[in-house]
């Protein structure tokens, strides 16, 4: 074990399994000489060379698109984003070809797009977006949301691993502030599973991504209030782990739905309706949901923190459902 | 850089050269007639209330499509679209699965889950089109891509037509193709129509093939009722891309010979077009050349009709037999399993 | 009045307001000589002539975008997508450039997309879907989902008139087999307020689009068992009109929430959630959701019918609530 | 078609010609200067942590810019990019409201809600560029169809990078432009790089410009360092586009002479190459040109240096007063209101 930061896990695990699996390849703009934007590729062109590390033209069409054909025909593509924003680009060949191909066609789609997403450093509307919750909604698609360093490289293993498409959301405000113990050696972390980051028994609170820290932070706040806060830390937004978060409520009969991106139509809501559908004889107050207000992500540094959800709105929240 | 335009395949002797013995070309007879047969049947089908949704040919194209796949090699895939269904059956797609397509049964390729030509047997080298044009040419660059990498021999051949061709996905497909001098061969059927729109509402140059020039690679306009013809072109393109010369851009010029799907009587289209054409129609025109340069004899025409016609029964029977797909593989397939992975392409 | 067929309403409707107002032309794929797919636009070449009435490229980036474009200088256009499906191939240029540049840049984008959506009559996975959920979650975009041919008519001559991006969905299954009075005259009906299309006491349904009949048709089956469905016809699905949810709401205590759309992230949850966390006091029972289970949708009519949710479905639904 | 490359402007005389006279020889060497001169100072500012974010220049590309922008008409409309500060300068935006707008303060064009040279002011005939490349060129495009539609006499330059060339959206904006013949012009900034990508790795052909035979209309490759032979490129393409010619593409050759952003010291841009281009540096170009073609003065060039200097001192005095965002301000403009509408473009 050595620590790591959240890029190195995620640079390493995928090193690991391009030396492991000669069909995996890695293709991007800006993925070989430069190692891609914020470096996770670095190097990976001298290892494995230019027809595994590939620098595609400005297309993300072209890229999501080839990787598919290229996946079909028996690679394990990569491809990069260059900001999660620039998915959009990539939508159609997303949700209608590769979403879909399995169950019309019988063909599996096995590869992984890589979305370096969120804010918290200025990034503006174009290189903060946390884009899941739209891919949320299309059955076929995974979308994997890794919090820690040992999750992103396991999670990202098994999303090559995967026989289907999977969008692997990184949180670049992570990327270098974030450093725990991970293993050298190759391991899988099970896509579908949630992860109790902190246990509790008062108040759950379901979040995912960067927003798992706030809540972590937020629930030391809590501490001096007697309020034992239970964090579980979904880990892969579709399929998500109803199973788990469900027991938690269960148990404490409070929760806080969090997450960055925006709330309308954000993926909190699936979170909050299913757990006030199923769990409706279990809950001692409202499932309360925080996440950013329904805005394009804003550049000024005062804008952008009244955008991402605070620490001190998560305390608020969870006061409130304390003392509901 | 001016686009070649392919001169007609005229003698027997040609031909050979050009590597199809008598043999081939029966069989080539046989799959345009299947091709034809396939879809007029299915129209029949159709207006007898069998096939659900709506439902479109490739009348006209036929030609374009066989000849096309005819020059592919084995190991080599295809995306063929709309109006390529002589690409499936060349390809060796059995004909009732397709009606089992066409109808929503359960044996179709797609199981009752997807209709009309939106169908491809992978085993058999073909990508089920989706019905986003043309989306799936930047997935056949992508076939390309895995065979590059591999260093395969193989290539990989996508279809879109004219008026696709404004898609962005026709770009990002032929530059990053052109950029990596991917082995793929880009087919435009060029039936002179989108839906209603004539082709100078599509694009503004005369032959589409014209384009290649933009992406650094050759294109070629080829008269898309020759079947020989298209062969040639088709194979020289093909066998370039397996070489390592890049892409080539073939343009197949034919006219959408119905309205664009059953539904549309193509009241847009001068009535003198669809007769110029009529003149054309790549089955008669392979006929005649057959009987002309290769000695079809009346015994042998009416021995291959009859057998396509006899194939058709049988598989519009059979077919029929098969049964609706059962509600509960409506969820079937959504996600691949693993063990999904052990197709062909997935070795 | 006149009764009309609710394609005939928007028909009307497009056709009064591009007299009155000659800055509204119509950009599409077919939409000329042919009058469109559905031929909402026949004979409309003859009478605005070839450059208010444009056939375009297949090309809906181009068209979104050069809608976009022609907004800006004051014009407003009205795209149509042949089929709501292929607007993922103008993705991008909605929820990036239209949905973003007044709030960034203070440029309005006053342009209406027609998306003529839904299934019903084996369109199979590509000319069925029903794609304002994945809309309906960018701040920014206004959705509007008619079910009424009076609705269609007055939804649509609002949705011109608005200034911002409106996706304005029209339902195929509505087009020919709904047919209902249509005032003459000019008239707007607002975006955002939703539409109590029946009365009732005991449940509430939220639902919209052609799912408005499905329930009529459901709460009559329960007229035998004394049960009084009221249904919510929320017209624009964003921004969505929650005060009228949660009266009804309040008066019933009991809701359903339907949609045709897949479950999984459907706006739907948005409408739940909302409900569960703001009228948690209020509720007898959980809010529950019938949608369409998480696939594309199918092609044979026996999987199609067990795709859209049926008036079974719905009725069994109201039992469950009425019986909680 | 080959493309036209187009021949140096050489002397005064051409330039009158061209329709420049004196005064505007020297408001065009102000204009390079500031636009210059924003970009450092931004970068000082940047670099004292006075800025959020990441920091883009345009180094190599102000004469590109500036030339552009001095042929468009006051009525024309344009969607200038990232290198592209000269168009803003140009067109006439104050100074100080780019400093506010880099430092996210409540005086910038877009009020701290979007940063770098994400902005425009309407009111001046410029759109704000969105990050996604090249998504402004269908807004260009569309643009030109209302003066189409209105048969206004107005023209709408898009620009985009050779890079972004490859995108889908590039080739739709000019097909759509070519079927119509609409009133558009093209730039594209050839800075040879594509953040890390050298334009081999891009696209495969000689000049971007070739591309514009692939939509039926001309193309032209000029020097971008050279201001006034874009300037006259610029010209030409916007009047024949302004009297129903159809658009053009014109392709300015730079380098960018910098990192992509601050944080990229562009360690694989061989050396010599900056070297070679260092020496065509576009505002030392035209100084020169203006000392031997135009008498221009050491007492003149002190006294415009001097002016443009005390400008962009005041201007970031300025911008520096100015506040930071309310955050209240965050939901304001989700959806406009139709007084918004009430801008010079929607009368
Ligand atoms: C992206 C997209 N937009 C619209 C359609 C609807 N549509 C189906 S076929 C067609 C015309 C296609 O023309 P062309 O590419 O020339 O092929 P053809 O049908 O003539 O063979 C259109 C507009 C579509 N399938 N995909
Ligand atoms: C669709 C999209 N993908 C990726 C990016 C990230 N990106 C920003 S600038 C850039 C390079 C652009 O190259 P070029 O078009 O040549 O413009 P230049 O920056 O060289 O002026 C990239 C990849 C983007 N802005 N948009
Ligand atoms: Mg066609
Ligand atoms: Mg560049």
């Amino acid at each position: 074990m050595a620590e790591k930061t959240y890029l190195q896990a995620i640079s390493d695990g995928l090193r690991e399994e391009m030396r492991r699996d000669e069909r995996v390849f890695v293709i991007g703009e800006d993925v070989g000489v430069y190692g891609g934007a914020f470096k996770v590729t670095l190097g990976f062109q001298e290892e494995f060379g230019h027809w595994r590390v590939i620098d595609a033209p400005l297309s993300e069409t072209a890229i999501v698109g080839g990787a598919t054909g290229a996946a079909i025909m028996g690679m394990r593509p990569v491809a990069e984003m260059q900001f999660a924003d620039f998915v959009s680009c990539a939508w159609d060949h997303l949700v209608t070809v590769a979403a879909k191909q399995r169950w019309r066609a019988g063909t599996p789609v096995p590869i992984v797009v890589r979305l370096p997403s969120g804010g918290g450093f200025s990034g503006g509307p174009f290189h903060s977006q946390n884009p899941e919750s739209w891919f949320a909604h299309v059955p076929g698609l995974k979308c994997v949301c890794p919090a820690t360093p040992e999750d992103a490289k396991g999670l990202l293993i098994s999303a090559i691993q995967d026989p289907n498409p999977v969008l692997y959301f990184e949180h670049k405000h992570l990327y270098r502030r974030i450093k725990a113990e991970v293993p050298d050696e190759r391991y899988t972390t099970p896509l579908g599973k949630a992860r109790t980051h902190l246990e509790g028994d008062d108040v759950t609170v379901v979040t995912w991504g960067a927003m798992v820290y706030t809540a972590e932070e937020a629930s030391r706040e809590l501490d001096g209030d007697g309020v034992s806060v239970e964090i579980v830390d979904l880990r892969t937004v579709l399929p998500w782990d109803k199973a788990a978060v469900l027991e938690s409520v269960r148990k404490t009969s409070k929760v806080l739905v969090l997450h960055e991106d925006t709330r309308t139509g954000g993926f909190g809501a699936e979170i909050a309706a299913t757990i006030a559908e199923e769990a409706f004889e279990d809950l001692d107050a409202p499932v309360k949901r925080i996440a950013a207000p329904d805005s394009p992500v804003p550049f000024s540094p005062p804008l952008e923190k009244a955008f991402i959800p605070q620490v001190d709105d998560v305390v608020q929240g969870l006061r409130e459902l304390a003392e509901y | 850089m001016a686009v070649r335009e392919a001169e007609p395949l005229g003698s027997l002797r040609e031909v050979k050269e050009a590597g199809l013995d008598r043999e081939d070309l029966l069989g080539i007879y046989r799959n345009l007639l299947i091709t034809r047969g396939v879809e007029e049947r299915g129209h029949i089908l159709y207006r007898q209330g069998k096939i659900p949704g709506s439902f479109y040919t490739g009348r006209g194209n036929e030609a374009s499509a066989v000849g096309v796949a005819t020059a592919m090699g084995p190991d080599d895939v295809g995306t063929p679209l709309h109006r390529d269904m002589g690409v499936h059956v060349t390809r060796g797609v059995e004909p009732w699965r397709i009606f089992a397509q066409y109808m929503g049964r359960a044996d179709g390729p797609t199981k009752g889950k997807d209709g009309n030509v939106h169908m491809a047997d992978s085993k058999l080298g073909l990508l089920a089109m989706v019905s986003h044009l043309p989306a799936m040419l930047p997935v056949a660059v992508g076939c390309a891509l895995a065979f590059r990498i591999r260093q395969e021999p193989r290539v990989a051949v996508g279809w879109f037509g004219e008026g696709a061709a404004a898609r962005g996905d026709a770009h990002e497909a032929m530059n990053l193709a052109g950029v990596r001098r991917l082995p793929v061969v880009f087919i435009c059927d060029n039936n002179q129509w989108a839906y209603s729109t004539p082709t100078h509402l599509e694009y503004p140059i005369e032959h589409l093939a014209d384009r290649a020039a933009a992406y650094g690679f050759d294109g070629v306009v080829v008269d898309g009722t020759d079947v020989l013809a298209v062969y040639r072109e088709a194979k020289r393109a093909i066998e370039k891309a397996r070489e390592g010369g890049g892409p080539t851009l073939v343009e197949c010029q034919t006219l959408r010979m119905e309205g664009h799907a059953v539904h549309d009587d193509a009241f847009y289209v001068p009535k003198e077009l669809f007769e110029r054409w009529a003149e054309r129609d790549p089955l008669e025109r392979f006929r005649s050349w057959l009987r002309e340069n290769a000695e079809l004899s009346d015994d042998e025409e009416e021995e291959i009709a009859g057998g396509v016609k006899r194939l058709l029964n049988e598989a519009i029977r059979r077919a029929d037999e098969s049964p609706l797909p059962d509600p509960a593989s409506l969820l079937e397939g959504v996600y691949a399993t693993p063990e999904d992975l052990d197709t062909p392409h997935h070795k």
